[in-house]
């Protein structure tokens, strides 16, 4: 961290951590990062970062999979065309139902893989600022700034009710070996 | 379905009276006309020896439209039982705009006897092991005995959800609180009812147009069918009085587009399971008097091409378009789907009523296309002053500033 | 914690911690006598299956012309049985139903293990179980493939993505929880819990994709959980066998499976409420909305059967009215009764709303519910079997005592695993209480007026 | 003894190295393989060989060609050549093989020590313990030794008394344990001679069976129901397209009784009464032959006293009955009667009835050159009992019969045999004879030796040995001669049996006027020496005709026996094929019961199941009650056969014995029947008796037929078809005749002994896990609905086009052919059972155990047949191993397969040629052209689910008039 300092915010209200990010808008700041201990629509909001990419890979998978069930179920069909009470070698009827239970597992595969990946986890350090609180009942906003800013972010994020700000150096890192798994 | 309300502005008591109405006069006067040609196209088709198709063209409109109409009040039930709200009382409005024409509906329906003979082919032909269910006298008074009921029980919901106590519920944000309990009563009552009612519904005037063929789910099918055409049809409504009503007005706000667009693709998914349900199961049966139902419809021109015509609008066209939240919200693609819904409920109970009648060939002609115009100008006639309350409600401002 | 709830402000979200992490702690020696009890019927059945299959089908009463019998049924119930937790944590979290929160990740958990459980019976009722992965493609040097057409390889396919799809699921709910748990516990549970977390730290990076992927598993496991049921269903509607050959079939089990999953969320719930302490967690409010799903779905299966005995009549089948009548009258129809009771007439009761948040008597009508539904799919499945075209082969089967302790070991083996896992990790999701404690407040109390 | 020691290695090896062909790895049948040390040039391995030869199990003498796979016989067929069997054999013929393979037969010489114990010794102690115990008798005077056995053929009985002169004695004693004695004694005093007539019932437009089971038992029953069926067919009669009428006047319904359009039900004995009253109209109506040869005013004096209505009021039968088979008869262009049971006045009558009609010559016929009668008469029989109680017989050799069962309580067999010091047992399987012998000798099987029949005139069977002996036994005749050449006896007719026999032939040759050689080739090759006899006319003598008694003293319960159709006399109770398929008509398996009418069982407070004791002036036996309307009140009927007390495991402790209770001479006898507690169940593989409307089988009314049938409306709208056709080289088909199957069940034998269907025991079935591929449906119309008195049709896999149980099968096992069959794959079965569910005729059978063939069972085993294991579904395949034998034949012959060149085991084993096999798409295969001649017959089971099966059954006839 060449010159610029993190400083962590604690809130006890979804609310005001949501406000005082809104209003860190003014200062510009390097980087906002928010722990909290559930999702929350207003904080999401409040950071403003887009829509979650896992999305498209969940489209993907879905597509792979029913891509897949067809190539399963005509494709055997036709490697041996047996006869099986008159129904025809491609039944359709039947293969859609293949078709739709694959497309749901490659989804849902996909689904927690691109989780996995975009949210980085397993993580194996913790990230500068966390508190083992920020599990439990608080809000953390770690903003990095320059030296220069330090003191208005400060104020922000006081006048939006934090309870506590203080230097990341100087925040106890709780329990912190236990991130690591 | 009910959204994240958060804070939101208590209702100001406006209702109906002093909002303009949604139709002018000139609109008013073109759906009387439309009635006026139905009901000669009607009357021509009679005497011009098309008796058999006028029949079929009333029976298919019948059952589209009071379908609609009455899955719309359903549809407001289910919001009750729910506790889904989304619109405040815009979507309750919506839903029970079309009541109107329910006892319109329930009128029809008796018409239906005097075309009985070119519509039911065990009235000329009883059958002899059917003969105690299938037979005239007991077949009206059943059906008619069910749509008075539910006539009576959708007026009455309907009166009672515009009433001040329900208005006060819908604005209520918190999901606890129950509704009146008078609602809670009528909204289930009505809602079985209506899977009873519209199961015989089914069986009777559809079903028994091919006595040989019986399939278990059609009941389920059916009604599944006339829920869904409501959802679209309230879909269809609320994108055209997005854009009647000004800039303020609750479907300007994309969230409750969205929760439309939910619905219609939640439903339109469910429809198609319903019918790969029934036709995997027959299909795969190969039993004769199962198979020739869906052979006849599915499998042989001209019928087949309307068969797929109908899965693309009731399924296909939704699933696809609809699968994104972005389309959901752009009133153009929601509304051209609903209306392409609506087309296909249409066809889809013609697809199952006509076949059945007249085996080899279409009969989609100026017939068809007259007196379905007279049903659809009855049918926007009776529904105007739902949609007054609508508009009403929608520029109540009880929701401006919408959702986060 | 009985105290601070008078307080409109609680419960805080350290209560919620706290009420929840206590249950993680070290349990009694009741609770091992418990496990030990449950795992030794697991054992008995686990030899008598181990019997089976070195001597052959035979030991079981399975006979000419009821093919399948208890086998079947059991893993139709315990599909079904599973369905109700997907539909709570899955269908409404779609419909952002608050209620939900606080019985989710029990009913995520059941599920869990009942498709675990379900999905032994295929095997245990295969004639050459040691062959069983013939239903599964591979590469093989014959290029020989499963039949795509047999409803069993649907089976196949579907009971395994679903066991698959709702582990993943369960897991993906469990993240921050553990991630919770692990900051408040010490020792070997820390570092267990530091494990399954992944290193979650609740960053709103990790939320932002974390949201998204919960979504759309959710919006996965809808339409996934009515196939799979619907799958099951089948297995018998396909046969033209009558009785079984019935297009209502497929939402027709879907609703039944609901019916019974949802019986048995509350079955188990209920005591788990009282012994472990959960009071303020799961409360009647929760119970009474679990109660109209209850209710729904056993008007949605009479409404099944009625149709089915209708159209029965109708049709003028007399081999499927013959069918009928023997399911009705015949040497098994106090079966059907006792099912008819149980599924269409006890779940009456749940119109009440007084009935609706009186725990006993929700706990009393869950236990009937699953009785009767587990009766349906046996009057079903044996009892059709049991009259088939074939008059000259007709034969009412009775079962064995290895198929008796095979089905007991199967609940034995069920509420074991769900016992270990609702001692081990967290059974209530401490986060989503948090995100909805104003709801969870209200619900609090909204029933201490009820009770007043 | 070495010589047998190397026979037995040799069908070992024979044995597990087809095995191992056979099942590829998936049985523990197959152990290891070895090489023939030696190769036999007349074995090719997995190319079976043909060996003609005779059937043994009755006396109808039926010709067989036995298939010899690897030096073991592995399946019996009917000799085409043959004109008895004409190619066809009943299930006790298959079952022949069991006889053969039995596990329980004595494997060595034994004899019986003080104690009663049985040492097992070696050959040449036996023949010196025999020979010395002969010569001691031989000293001790004349007719000191004795004979008692079966009759086994002219050459045998050569042997016999050539044994016997050896040692000074005539004391030979052929004993039957059913006799026809009573026919033949009416023949004599009728016709002055006392040979048995031959039917020709399908010279005839009317049948008349009085108390005659001729299609289970008796005479001939595999000719007689080809006959019978011939008889049956629906042809152009003098009153127009009809089919045969028949009628059965008994106390039960029998399958042939069920076969008849008519069951007239009478009280035992009675049955002579309604015939003389037959007579009665037909001289009243002057219905007779003018050249009959009788004395019509003898004859009409003599039946005054059986006008119709007289005779309905002693007898109870309606004269509506009496008169309308008198009208039948009388009216018929050849009309046939036919006399069953003991009652020698019965028979009487019959031969009247049939010659004042003049059919004798026609439809009953005395042929020239009768063979001797080859039985002794009941009252030598008796005469030699007698002697042996008053010790006037010091050795008693016994063969091939079992007096101590078979033989009433007056007769005191046992008591006789005691009397005699030194019994000599020869026989396969030790039975309760064997159990009072000193000496017990292993037996040949028939198809292990050299033997020859003679069932009538003009058919001379040769049987020839198909086999090496199973086990270390020996000839019977062998053990005769060797026994009178130690005696020192010359003249005999050979050192061996093959050298008898073979003179008898050579013999035999120079009357055919043939050299020896060629006739003794060909007649090997055909299985016999077979000639046209020409009919020797017969004339009645009047005097004979004295007034008979009227009814006997009617005894208000009677117990009614008679000859088990599988069983017999209890021969058959130790093959265990026979003791597990149903009897036709009351299903019954591995036990015996005692059908009480409901009135009588109501009297007697018994219900079904419920075990009654039977109680004569003999003893007391006790049978569980089978309550059916298809016996006459106040009759108890118990089938014979079962209650052995030894005879092999699958016999042993089975049911009772009515031997024990009878009189002799006579199956019927007034008893006491008391209701005991206790209940047996008695155990049927079938569920339900009525077809409840369903088209599982069908019938017709012949006036219905004669009317154009009737038009089948369509099963749906059409179209209704959603699967494109499938095409096929071949469509393997059958047409199956229900009006032609009389449900002997010849073909479910068949097909057992073709494709190791594995037999299950009482307890299985009872568990609904009987394997039968095939099975008589067995169906009783209901109250006042018009249709036969039973339906019965063979019920196998339909090989339906679009077959429910293929598509479930997840891996393919169970699938379509290219030649439209319903393969099943039991390698890849994983045992799902879905396909049983599915199909609607459940004929799918499913291997809840592994199965199990005692050895020497499993040498039965068919090498080209998997042999299944545990947890797999198996199913009739249209003998899918033969269809593949023919097309490679032809492949290698490069040639087109031929109509008929593959026959299913079923197909061909059926007496009434009932079941067509064929392709469907040779249509002018004989099977198709079955089907398009009998259109008007034809349906398909269960057709309304459109599984479009690959059989097509023909209607079974009834009348709708004339039903009982």
């Amino acid at each position: 961290m060449s010159g610029s300092v993190e400083i962590v915010g604690s809130f006890a209200d979804e609310i005001g951590c949501a406000h005082g990010i809104e209003k860190l808008r003014e200062v510009k700041a390097i980087g906002v990062r928010v722990f909290s201990p559930i999702p929350s629509h207003r904080i999401e909001h409040a950071i403003g970062k887009p829509k979650s990419r896992v999305r498209a890979f969940v489209l993907t998978g879905g597509i792979l999979g029913i891509i897949t069930a067809l190539a399963l179920t005509i494709g055997t069909s036709w490697e041996w065309n047996l006869d099986a009470g008159g129904k025809p070698v491609v039944s359709w009827p039947p293969f859609i139902i293949i078709m739709f239970e694959l497309m749901v597992l490659f989804g849902g595969i996909s689904a927690v893989l691109s989780f996995l990946v975009h949210a980085r986890v397993p993580a194996f350090e913790i990230a500068e600022g966390y508190s083992s609180r920020f599990s439990e009942d608080r809000f953390g906003v770690v903003v990095r700034c320059e030296p220069a800013d330090s003191a208005q972010v400060e104020s922000i994020l006081r006048d939006a009710g934090a309870e506590e700000v203080v230097r990341a150096a100087a925040w106890p890192r709780a329990d912190g070996n236990a991130v690591v798994s | 379905m009910s959204a994240n309300l958060a804070h939101r502005t208590p209702s100001s008591a406006s209702d109906a009276h002093g909002s303009v109405p949604v139709a002018s006069a000139a609109f008013k006067g073109l759906l009387v006309a439309l009635v006026l040609v139905g009901i000669a196209a009607f009357a021509a088709a009679l005497s011009s020896g098309n008796a058999d198709r006028a029949w079929q063209a009333y029976l298919v409109n019948f059952l589209v439209w009071l379908g609609i109409a009455q899955g719309g009040v359903v549809l407001s039930a289910a919001f009750y039982l729910t506790q889904g709200r989304w619109a405040g009382t815009t979507q309750f409005r919506l839903a029970e705009a079309f009541a109107g024409f329910i006892p319109l509906g329930f009128i029809l329906f008796w018409g239906l006897y005097f075309g009985r003979t070119l519509i039911f082919p065990w009235v000329l032909h009883p059958i002899a092991q059917k003969a105690a269910w299938l037979n005239t006298p007991f077949l009206f008074a059943r059906d008619g005995a069910g749509l008075a009921i539910m006539t009576l029980l959708s007026l009455a919901l309907v009166r009672i959800s515009r009433g001040p106590e329900a208005r006060a519920w819908q604005l209520s944000s918190s999901d606890i609180d129950l509704p009146p309990p008078i609602l809670r009563k009528i909204a289930p009552a009505l809602s079985i009812c209506f899977a009873v009612v519209y199961s015989l519904i089914a069986f009777d005037l559809v079903m028994s147009l091919s006595p040989a063929w019986h399939s278990t789910l059609f009941g389920w099918y059916f009604f599944g069918g006339a829920f869904w055409s409501a959802i679209v049809t309230v879909a269809l409504t609320a994108v055209i009085l997005r854009g009647r009503l000004g800039d303020h007005n609750v479907f300007r706000n994309p969230t409750v587009l969205h929760d439309l667009g939910k619905l219609v693709f939640a439903f339109s998914v469910f429809w198609i399971y319903l019918v790969f349900s029934q036709y995997i199961v027959i299909w795969y049966g190969d039993i004769p008097v199962e198979t020739f139902f869906i052979v006849h419809r599915v499998y042989y021109m001209p019928w087949k091409a309307i068969s797929y015509l109908v899965v693309f609008l009731m399924w296909l066209a939704p699933f696809v378009t609809l699968l994104g939240v972005r389309p959901k919200q752009t009133p153009a693609i929601l509304g051209t789907i609903a209306f392409g819904g609506i087309v296909g409920v249409w066809l889809e109970r013609y697809l199952l009523v006509v076949p059945s009648l007249s085996q080899h060939v279409v009969p989609l002609g100026w017939v068809e296309l007259l007196i379905t115009m007279g049903f659809v100008g009855a049918f926007v006639l009776c529904a105007l002053p739902g949609l007054d309350l609508v508009a009403a409600a929608a520029t109540s401002g009880e929701m401006q500033e919408g959702h986060e | 914690m009985a105290a601070a709830v008078q307080d409109a402000s609680t419960p805080t979200f350290r209560d919620i911690d706290r009420s929840v992490l206590r249950v993680m702690e070290m349990p009694g020696t009741a609770y091992w006598i418990w496990i030990a009890f449950c795992f030794s019927l697991v054992g008995i059945a686990a030899a008598l299956w181990t019997r089976q299959i070195y001597s052959g089908l035979g030991v079981t009463g399975l006979r000419q012309p009821v093919m399948w019998a208890i086998y079947i049924t059991n893993f139709v119930f315990w599909v079904g049985i599973a369905h109700s937790g997907t539909l709570i944590s899955a269908i409404l979290f779609l419909f952002r139903t608050r209620w939900r929160t606080a019985v989710y990740r029990a009913a995520e958990t059941m599920t869990l293990f009942a498709v675990a459980t379900a999905g032994l019976f295929p095997l245990i009722h295969l004639g050459r179980v040691w062959f069983a992965y013939w239903l599964l493609p591979y590469p093989n040097e014959r290029f020989l493939q499963p039949n795509f057409r047999s409803p069993l390889v649907w089976d196949a396919f579907a009971v395994s993505t679903y066991l698959t799809i709702s582990a993943l699921f369960l897991f993906m709910g469990l993240i921050p929880d553990v991630a919770n748990a692990r900051e408040q516990s010490k020792g070997w549970r820390k570092t267990f819990y530091s494990i399954l977390a992944l290193g979650w730290q609740g960053t709103d990076e990790q939320w932002r994709h974390y949201s998204m992927a919960y979504l759309l598993l959710a919006g996965l496991a809808t339409p996934l959980v009515i196939s799979v049921h619907s799958v099951v269903s089948w297995d018998f509607a396909m046969a033209q066998l009558p009785g079984w050959h019935s297009t209502i079939f497929a939402p027709y089990f879907v609703a039944g499976a609901i019916f019974s999953g949802v019986a048995m969320v509350m079955t188990l719930l209920i005591p788990m409420r009282k012994w472990l302490h959960l009071e303020d967690l799961v409360t009647p409010w929760h119970f009474d909305n679990l109660a109209k799903i209850i209710l729904l779905t056993s008007l949605v299966v009479s409404y099944s059967y009625a149709t089915e005995t209708f159209m029965t009549w109708y049709s003028g089948d007399k081999i499927e009215q013959m069918t009928f009548h023997m399911r009705y009258f015949g040497p098994w129809g106090y079966l059907f009764w006792v099912m008819v009771l149980c599924n269409c007439l006890i779940p009456l009761l749940l119109f009440s709303p007084r009935i609706r948040v009186n725990l006993t008597a929700l706990w009393i009508i869950s236990i009937f519910v699953n009785i009767g539904m587990w009766l349906e799919r046996f009057v079903i499945i044996a009892g059709s079997l049991a009259v088939n075209f074939n008059p000259s082969q007709w034969a009412y089967y009775r079962p064995s005592i290895t198929e008796i302790m095979i089905t007991v070991g199967s609940f034995a083996w069920f509420l074991g695993l769900f016992s270990l896992f609702a001692r081990l990790l967290p059974i209530i999701s401490m986060t989503e209480l948090k995100e909805g404690i104003t709801w969870l407040k209200k619900a609090l109390r909204k029933d201490y007026a009820k009770a007043a | 003894m070495p010589e047998g020691l190397s026979r037995r290695t040799f069908i070992k090896l024979a044995a597990t190295a087809s095995a191992a062909a056979a099942v590829p790895g998936c049985e523990p049948a197959a152990r290891k393989l070895v090489p023939y040390v030696v190769p036999d040039e007349n074995v090719t391995p997995g190319m079976p060989t043909f060996y003609a030869t005779t059937c043994a199990e009755c006396s109808a003498g039926c010709g067989l060609v036995a298939t010899v796979r690897e030096g073991r016989v592995i399946k019996l067929e009917g000799n085409p050549a043959d004109p008895i069997g004409a190619g066809a054999i009943c299930a006790r013929g298959q079952a022949a093989l069991q006889g053969l393979y039995n596990p329980d037969r004595l494997a060595y010489p034994m004899v019986r020590g003080e104690g009663g114990s049985l040492t097992r010794i070696t050959w040449d102690d036996a023949t010196r313990q025999l020979n010395d115990h002969l010569g001691a008798a031989v000293k001790a005077g004349k007719d000191r030794v004795a004979f008692l056995g079966a009759p086994q053929g002219p050459t045998f009985a050569k042997i016999v008394q050539s044994f016997l002169s050896a040692h000074a004695s005539g004391r030979a004693v052929f004993y039957e344990s059913l006799t026809t004695e009573p026919q033949r004694a009416a023949a004599k005093s009728l016709f002055g001679r006392r040979d048995l007539p031959v039917y020709r019932i399908d010279q005839a437009e009317t049948l008349i069976s009085f108390s005659s089971d001729f299609l289970e038992t008796g005479d001939s029953p595999v000719e007689y129901a080809r006959q019978f069926a011939a008889f049956r067919a629906p042809r152009q009669h003098h009153t127009g397209l009809d089919i045969g009428r028949s009628f059965y006047v008994g106390p039960r319904m029998s399958m042939t009784a069920g076969r008849c359009d008519r069951w007239v039900s009478v009280a035992p004995g009675d049955e002579a009464q309604i015939a003389w009253s037959i007579i009665h109209v037909l001289v009243a109506q002057r219905w007779v032959s003018q050249n009959s040869g009788v004395d019509l005013n003898a004859l009409t004096t003599m039946v005054s006293a059986y006008d119709p209505a007289a005779a309905s009021q002693r007898t109870g039968v309606p004269i509506e009955a009496i008169t309308s088979m008198a009208d039948a008869f009388g009216r018929a262009d050849g009309a046939v009667a036919i006399g069953g049971g003991d009652d020698e006045l019965l028979q009487l009558a019959v031969y009247v009835l049939n010659a004042v009609s003049g059919n004798v010559g026609r439809t009953m016929v005395f042929l020239d050159g009768s063979p001797a009668e080859n039985a002794t008469a009941p009252d030598d029989v008796a005469a030699a009992m007698t002697a042996m109680r008053d010790g006037k017989v010091d050795v008693l050799v016994i063969a091939g019969s079992n007096p101590v069962f078979t033989m009433p309580p007056a007769m005191n067999a046992a008591e006789s045999l005691q009397k005699v010091p030194f019994v000599v047992w020869c026989g396969g399987v030790p039975d309760e004879t064997a159990a009072m012998a000193n000496l017990l000798l292993p037996a040949h099987h028939p198809l292990e030796s050299w033997r020859d029949t003679w069932p009538r005139a003009g058919v001379r069977g040769l049987g020839q040995p198909v086999m090496q002996p199973v086990f270390v036994s020996r000839p019977t005749g062998d053990i005769l001669l060797a026994a009178a050449q130690a005696a020192g006896a010359s003249n005999l007719p050979g050192t061996t049996t093959a050298e008898a026999v073979k003179a008898e032939w050579t013999a035999l040759a120079s009357q055919a006027g043939t050299n020896a050689r060629d006739f003794w080739t060909i007649t090997r090759r055909e299985g016999g020496y077979f000639i046209d006899a020409k009919t020797s006319a017969v004339k009645l003598n009047t005097s004979a005709l004295t007034t008979p008694p009227p009814a006997g003293a009617q005894s208000d319960l009677t117990l009614v026996t008679y000859p088990h159709i599988f069983l017999y006399d209890g021969a058959g109770a130790d093959k265990p094929w026979l003791q597990e398929i149903p009897e036709p008509v009351a299903q019954i398996v591995w036990d015996n019961w005692a059908e009480i009418h409901p009135t009588t069982a109501q009297s007697l407070g018994v219900a079904q199941d419920q075990i009654v004791e039977l109680k004569t002036e003999h003893g007391v036996i006790s049978a569980p009650a089978l309550i059916s309307p298809r016996v006459r009140p106040g009759v108890v009927a118990v089938p014979l056969g079962q209650g052995h007390r030894s005879y092999g495991r699958y016999a042993k402790d089975r049911g009772s014995n009515p031997w024990e209770i009878l009189a002799p001479g006579s199956l019927r006898i007034a008893v006491k029947a008391t209701a005991t507690g206790a209940t047996r169940e008695l155990i049927t593989p079938l569920g339900k008796s009525e077809t409840m409307g369903r088209s599982i089988v069908e019938a017709m009314s012949v006036e219905e037929l004669a009317h154009g049938g009737r038009e089948e409306e369509p099963l749906a709208p059409e179209p209704y078809e959603m699967y494109a056709k499938y095409d096929y080289q071949h469509q393997w088909g059958m047409t199956i005749d229900d009006n032609a199957c009389t449900g002997c069940s010849a073909c479910v034998a068949a097909c057992y002994a073709e494709n190791n269907v594995p037999v299950v025991g009482k307890d299985a079935v009872s568990r609904g896990r009987i394997m039968s591929w095939i099975r008589i449906e067995r169906y009783f119309p209901e109250e006042h609905e018009p249709g036969p008195n039973v339906y019965l049709s063979p019920m196998l896999c339909q090989q339906c086009d679009h077959a429910p149980c293929e598509p479930v099968c997840p891996v393919f096992a169970s699938y379509h052919t290219k030649e439209g069959l319903n393969g099943q794959v039991y390698n890849r079965c994983v045992g799902t059972r879905y396909c049983e569910n599915n199909c609607p005729y459940k004929v799918r059978r499913f291997n809840w155990f592994l199965p199990e063939w005692p050895e020497p069972l499993n040498l039965q085993l068919n090498p080209d047949v998997t042999v299944r294991g545990a947890g797999v579904m198996e199913k009739c395949t249209f003998c899918i191993q033969r269809i593949q034998h023919a097309e490679i034949t032809a492949k290698i012959e490069e040639r087109p397969l031929r109509d008929g060149e593959v026959i299913t085991a079923c197909a061909q084993a059926c007496p009434t040629k009932a079941i067509t096999f064929g392709d469907l798409k040779d249509v002018q295969s004989a099977m198709m052209r079955r089907r398009v001649d009998n259109k008007l017959r034809d349906y398909r089971a269960l057709e309304e689910l459109n599984t479009q099966p690959a059989i097509v059954y023909l209607r079974d006839l009834f009348r709708e008039k004339g039903r009982a």
